[in-house]
């Protein structure tokens, strides 16, 4: 069986950088800041254990020694006071770019992100506002347990004022994270922690094929980006749409493959704002959808994405929405992939969803 | 350990109820002038006699007395007072204004006004405040225009806010005031950021951080005594302890046994607590907090001890909790008070000159309002117009936010 | 025009009490709450201001005098400290029923209620659990500006562990509260602050009546307890299933009657769990579907309701699921009824839904 | 203003990184014997010295002197000698389980043993701890089975956590000893909740909590303190101060201006600074905070200062960030060396003694690991019944749970 990324429809790279090395997504996400701390003195990066150390998953490797203890550098273990203090950064007029060190940790920072930094701009007309970009890894597969695997992203696309990006592979994952940084408004950033060093398709027992195989490790070395609120169709298909953002968009082209249903797989990449019209385009041709992501599935994305699909595309839809997703209740150590939403569960609703 | 006795909780209760005599000769008052001022490069465990004591620099005879004595000249010490009088008169009307009905909420910092007037006299208006909504002195004393104040109170079609906010929920890059926040706390951490944001770029800015008593307890204050501390940040964090958090005396947020300035030592933060209602000490501590921070040396906490003589705000009745003659008794007395009998002790003032100024911030409150009115007030009249609540939300409106402005504009 | 009310089918009261005063909202809470305390000792109440005072909206006003300092009292304000100090004396065996003073201020809490309350039992495998209820005011209606008037449902019901209620009116306020007491899970229990003192249909031009004149407000003064999970359905019809809850039960109602839509509005009482049975029979019936809340729309609670009606009732559906929500911005103070989904665009969606 | 210098950030750096010569001469350790043990009703403020200095028994010639000797029993001593070493062999095997692919995940407490096992020998089983994943000394002393904690670690079939939990997270209300949360900080204030709890109901129990020194920076711990200090609760509030938090130092914490215990007193808390690698400090200190909060006297911080001397974790490698040999140069010594140099010292150990016995808890935890292998381990062998992994997420099933159950057994 040939790898599910080789069906992945090429990049687009039309950034003029003469070397493209292949990178790892974690390379590109250091890349990313690399090329931000040069090109803009106000971009600083702060978290915990990202200065000397470089990070926990060293996405932030060499960038302290590079730029200096000002421009990179740790911080007490407080969420919610390293997003303060980046609020208060981002009002002085710097780009502060903060790493929580996995989402499973970020609730100690919601209020912080949800009554300030998401509504600054908007209560105070436009008088002040903070361009934070917040990286955290996300999501399961890791063997992580409960509060290293959790899915948190619809906990912030509820939240207007805040743009929620995930990227799938690093090539996205540089433009992306280029382009959050240079966002004025807070941008969420998350990480697919399973993706940081190779692909993943949703099956654990095959062995691990490196980033330096897939096209989309092609990262050029220089400043380049990815615009946010686009998705991107990784696979063309007319049987059956299949919407999918991080680690999921793999596990979608597996199961498209494992399959052999034509579905036709968007990587949304930006949930907030959302591309509508890519995913509307295409329902209105297959008339199906299923819907794929890692998180509990009551309130998760998936639900958005459902309800917009039908709102939309009603009288084009000849089957019910399906959605695989997590199951509602927290991951559980022993059972990696009994919840990990892989693609055999993926390849049941593509077959529900075209009837068969 | 069967016999030990049985726990219990300790449930604090303030000394006095409705009901109750009001007492407070039993409150610890240091005199004035007796509290050392140390260098700028004390350590913080230095400061700890500061932090349990009471700066205080106005004495009995209404003079200005001791180290602390910050020797403003006249012209200083009337603008003072005249903003702190400008503040109350303020407060006065738009607690009427919203009585008679022309806004939906209102909340006075009476009684407190010296923290706001003196501070912002020493701070630079290119330094950054973070207050809160008992801090509208330092607009004021900034000469923003009090009708633009009135405007936002108002939500009308003026209002510098765009009718986004509730009411005294101001903002002002232009004037060094932050925008308010209606959550409790969560500024003081980011006051900490942006002094760090100013120490990162080698500029020369400081920033005050506020809170309340009661919002003390809340994590964002560990956060900023904690950020404050590891990078040295240039900031002035101020706790305004002005014994209630509405129906909540102080020792429900645990400074009944330990002052809250105390709180500071442990971070290795000077601790200063001052008598809020002494225009004198609230402008010297400052003052010192200030030098301090632009020397470098990193933040101060500064507990300014004061009493909130009226109401938390238009929805409360605090004389269902505490003795309505509570706030008459305060032992500190009343910051504006104060200083007019200052400024007559040094033979620069008189009760006539005070009583005329008082018309004059009155009248110049009311003229204010009158010019407010005429772009509308809550209740009636020239509303922000109404497309531009979809705006903001983000810099660039994104297509959901659009389509919902057309769907409500579709509506009408 | 009739009270909308008038059409609510009435309660089935088989509480065996004599006395069946009238109460509103507020006095229907405190009267829960007064029962639970006499009932059992293991009940106690704390939260900001709730002590002396009686709370901000005085829902435990007495209750202090009437059961000592211990039973209900005072806590710093800090969310995140009393509701990690409720799971702690969840834990020790006792039934902590907290306030949160609006749920605008319950954001500094989540990661005790999402990351603790909500997992204890599941990650001890049943060792521990903490059954705390955790009320809070919320919704708009007051012009209470942007923070004293959001819904923050959908943050919860995303959360496996937690229990999500909302009443509508006196009789299911009191005996849900007590539901919610006793179940020994953690349930949050928003209560819509517009309905505290009076129902409110979305028509702030009309005169207030008073709860008194509205049938629920029958409330018995002992003991009962209204099921959690079972929604209501408080006025049949045929055309149009009306999903709401909280003050936009009332709202409906007004659609309903105004639109001279023959709608079927059911008052989900619980959001989790849900009760699904009662959702799928009526869309079965009527084929078509609105949907209203007052929080934002974007993966607000309103997206799941949507995507479980098609995942149900696809084959039955007649037309598009219509969500009428809030905007997707924080709520304006100068624009209250521009932002609260009025009967105005109730009817809207109604009549859209019907094909009129 | 502008002749004020340019603002500058402070970023605290440990004074050693890879490459450094290790050095802690200028570390200031106060002899043993020296502090003072005052009453237990004392006030927070009188402990400012014991917060600043630190409480060690243990001296250079391992004899136990001063106010604080706890005069245990020999029987007493050689139990809490037991308990650690035993603590120390089951890591050791626990960890070599997971480097062999036994299990994802494994946590060390190399170093800092004698913390959870002298507190668990003071503090009663039907008290209440609130541990960290460096407490499964708590377990180990109160002879929780060996072999229960090892199906825990391999998520197997007889995991009393039903395979929920990542490895060492461990729950056991039956030995006092808290479910344990992957969140830091989180179960401080709920141990301040839980001694509430049993003062509220007029019992005898209390708790402990414990958190971190880089943990100290969450908003739970002012949350804790402050619960802790207004209604006076019952609780040993221990932090554990191993000098790192994964790769940053305890200053960036604010640990190295003000000690952790100093953050106590502005709460009116008495904070106590411990030699955490002196049994018999841990011991003592932990009685006395014991004794106050059974006395209805409030809460107690207290500083166990101690040293990581293993990686954070298996996904650990200390010497990307800290000298390889910091830890062979602490001066604090090692816990378990102490404690039998001390024995030997006392004339009723020796050498010969305490190899046996460490043959001993070595056989005794790979007979263990042997029984326990026979449930599976997380790569091999039986688990959980996957059912299972939809109970408990609530008390009774919910309807959309039991179908996402079904969902899943239909696909296999
Ligand atoms: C996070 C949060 N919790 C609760 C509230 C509700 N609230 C508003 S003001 C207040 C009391 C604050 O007291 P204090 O900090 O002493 O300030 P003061 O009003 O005395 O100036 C409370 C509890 C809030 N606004 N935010
Ligand atoms: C809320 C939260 N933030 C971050 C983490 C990631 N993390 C796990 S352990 C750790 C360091 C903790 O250091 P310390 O409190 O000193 O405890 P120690 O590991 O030294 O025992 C961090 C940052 C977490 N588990 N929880
Ligand atoms: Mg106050
Ligand atoms: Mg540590």
């Amino acid at each position: 069986m040939s790898a599910p990324w080789s069906e992945v429809i090429d990049p687009d790279m039309d950034a003029d950088t003469e070397v493209i090395p292949r990178m790892n997504m974690i390379q590109a996400l250091n890349s990313a800041m690399d090329v931000m701390l040069a090109k803009d003195p106000n971009v600083l990066i702060f978290g915990e254990d990202v200065g000397y150390f470089g990070g926990v998953f060293r996405a932030t490797e060499g960038l302290q020694k590079k730029y200096g203890l000002n421009r990179c550098f740790d911080t007490p273990i407080t969420e919610s006071g390293l997003i303060g203090a980046a609020i208060g950064m981002g009002a002085y007029g710097l780009r502060p770019v903060v790493e929580i060190q996995f989402a499973d940790y970020i609730y100690p920072a919601y209020d912080q992100l949800v009554s300030e930094a998401a509504r600054l701009r908007y209560r105070s007309a436009g008088d002040f506002w903070a361009p934070l970009t917040v990286r955290s890894p996300y999501g399961g597969g890791i063997f992580g347990g409960q509060t290293h695997s959790q899915s948190v992203e619809a906990l912030f696309t509820h939240v207007a004022g805040l743009k929620v990006v995930i990227p799938s592979n690093p090539y996205d994952a540089k433009g992306l994270l280029i382009s959050a940084i240079e966002d004025d408004d807070p941008v969420m950033f998350f990480e697919p922690k399973r993706l940081y060093n190779a692909p993943f398709d949703g099956r654990p027992e095959t062995q691990v094929v490196p980033w330096a195989k897939h096209p989309l490790s092609a990262v050029p070395q220089g400043y380049y980006n990815v615009p946010l609120g686009k998705a991107k169709t990784v696979r063309a298909g007319e049987a059956v749409t299949v919407l999918a953002y991080g680690a999921m968009v793999h596990v979608a082209l597996q199961a498209a493959l494992e399959s052999g249903v034509d579905a036709e797989v968007i990587d949304l990449r930006t949930l907030v704002p959302l591309d509508i019209d890519a995913i509307t385009q295409s329902v209105e041709k297959t008339g199906r959808c299923v819907i794929v992501h890692e998180a509990t599935r009551t309130s998760g994305f998936g639900a958005e994405l459902s309800a917009l699909v039908q709102e939309h595309c009603f009288y084009h839809l000849e089957a019910p929405i399906e959605r695989v997703t997590g199951w509602d209740t927290p991951y559980p150590h022993a059972f990696e992939w009994e919840y990990f939403p892989g693609p055999a569960r993926v390849v049941a609703a593509l077959r529900r969803a075209i009837g068969a | 350990m069967k016999n030990s006795p049985a726990l219990s909780l300790r449930i604090p209760e303030p000394r006095f109820r409705p009901g109750d005599t009001v007492d407070f000769s039993n409150l610890n008052i240091p005199e004035a002038g007796v509290a050392p001022r140390p260098p700028i490069d004390v350590s913080a465990k230095e400061t700890r006699d500061l932090a349990y004591g009471l700066i205080r620099v106005l004495d009995k005879e209404d003079r200005a007395v001791g180290a602390w004595d910050p020797k403003l000249d006249i012209a200083m010490l009337k603008r003072g007072l005249e903003a702190m009088m400008l503040t109350r008169a303020y407060d006065d009307r738009m607690y009427r204004a919203q009585r008679q009905g022309k806004t939906s909420f209102y909340m006075k910092c009476t009684g407190e006004e010296a923290v706001a007037v003196a501070q912002s006299m020493v701070l630079h208006r290119d330094d950054m405040c973070f207050p809160t909504y008992r801090q509208q002195g330092i607009l004021i004393a900034r000469g923003y225009p009090l009708v633009d104040m009135m405007n936002q109170v108002y939500s009308n079609a003026a209002d510098p806010m765009k009718g986004r906010q509730l009411p005294v929920m101001y903002s002002s890059k232009d004037y060094g005031f932050f925008s308010i926040s209606g959550n409790l706390g969560t500024q003081f951490s980011q006051a900490v950021g942006w002094a760090m944001g100013s120490a990162y770029k080698g500029d020369d800015k400081i920033a005050a951080g506020y809170i309340g008593d009661g919002s003390t307890a809340e994590g964002d204050f560990h956060h900023a005594l904690t950020f404050a501390s590891v990078y040295r940040a240039p900031v002035i964090l101020n706790i305004v302890n002005n014994q209630w958090a509405i129906s909540s005396f102080h020792g429900i947020a645990g400074g009944e046994d330990a002052p809250f300035a105390s709180r500071a030592i442990g971070y290795n933060l000077p601790g200063l607590r001052v008598d809020g209602n002494d225009f004198l000490a609230v402008y010297a501590a400052t003052q010192w907090a200030a030098e301090r921070a632009r020397a470098n040396l990193g933040a101060t906490v500064i507990e300014l001890f004061t009493y909130r003589a009226e109401g938390h705000s238009t929805s409360d009745d605090p004389a269902r909790y505490r003795p309505a003659e509570e706030a008459k008794g305060w032992p500190l007395g009343d910051p504006i008070e104060r200083l007019n009998r200052h400024l007559i002790a040094l033979g620069v003032w008189s009760d006539a000159e005070q009583d005329a100024l008082h018309k004059e911030v009155v009248e110049e409150v009311r003229a204010a309002a009158k010019e407010a009115e005429k772009n509308g007030t809550l209740s009636e009249g020239k509303r922000p117009s109404v497309e531009t609540m979809f705006d903001d939300v983000y810099k660039e409106q994104p297509w959901h936010i659009r389509r919902q402005a057309e769907e409500l504009a579709a509506l009408s």
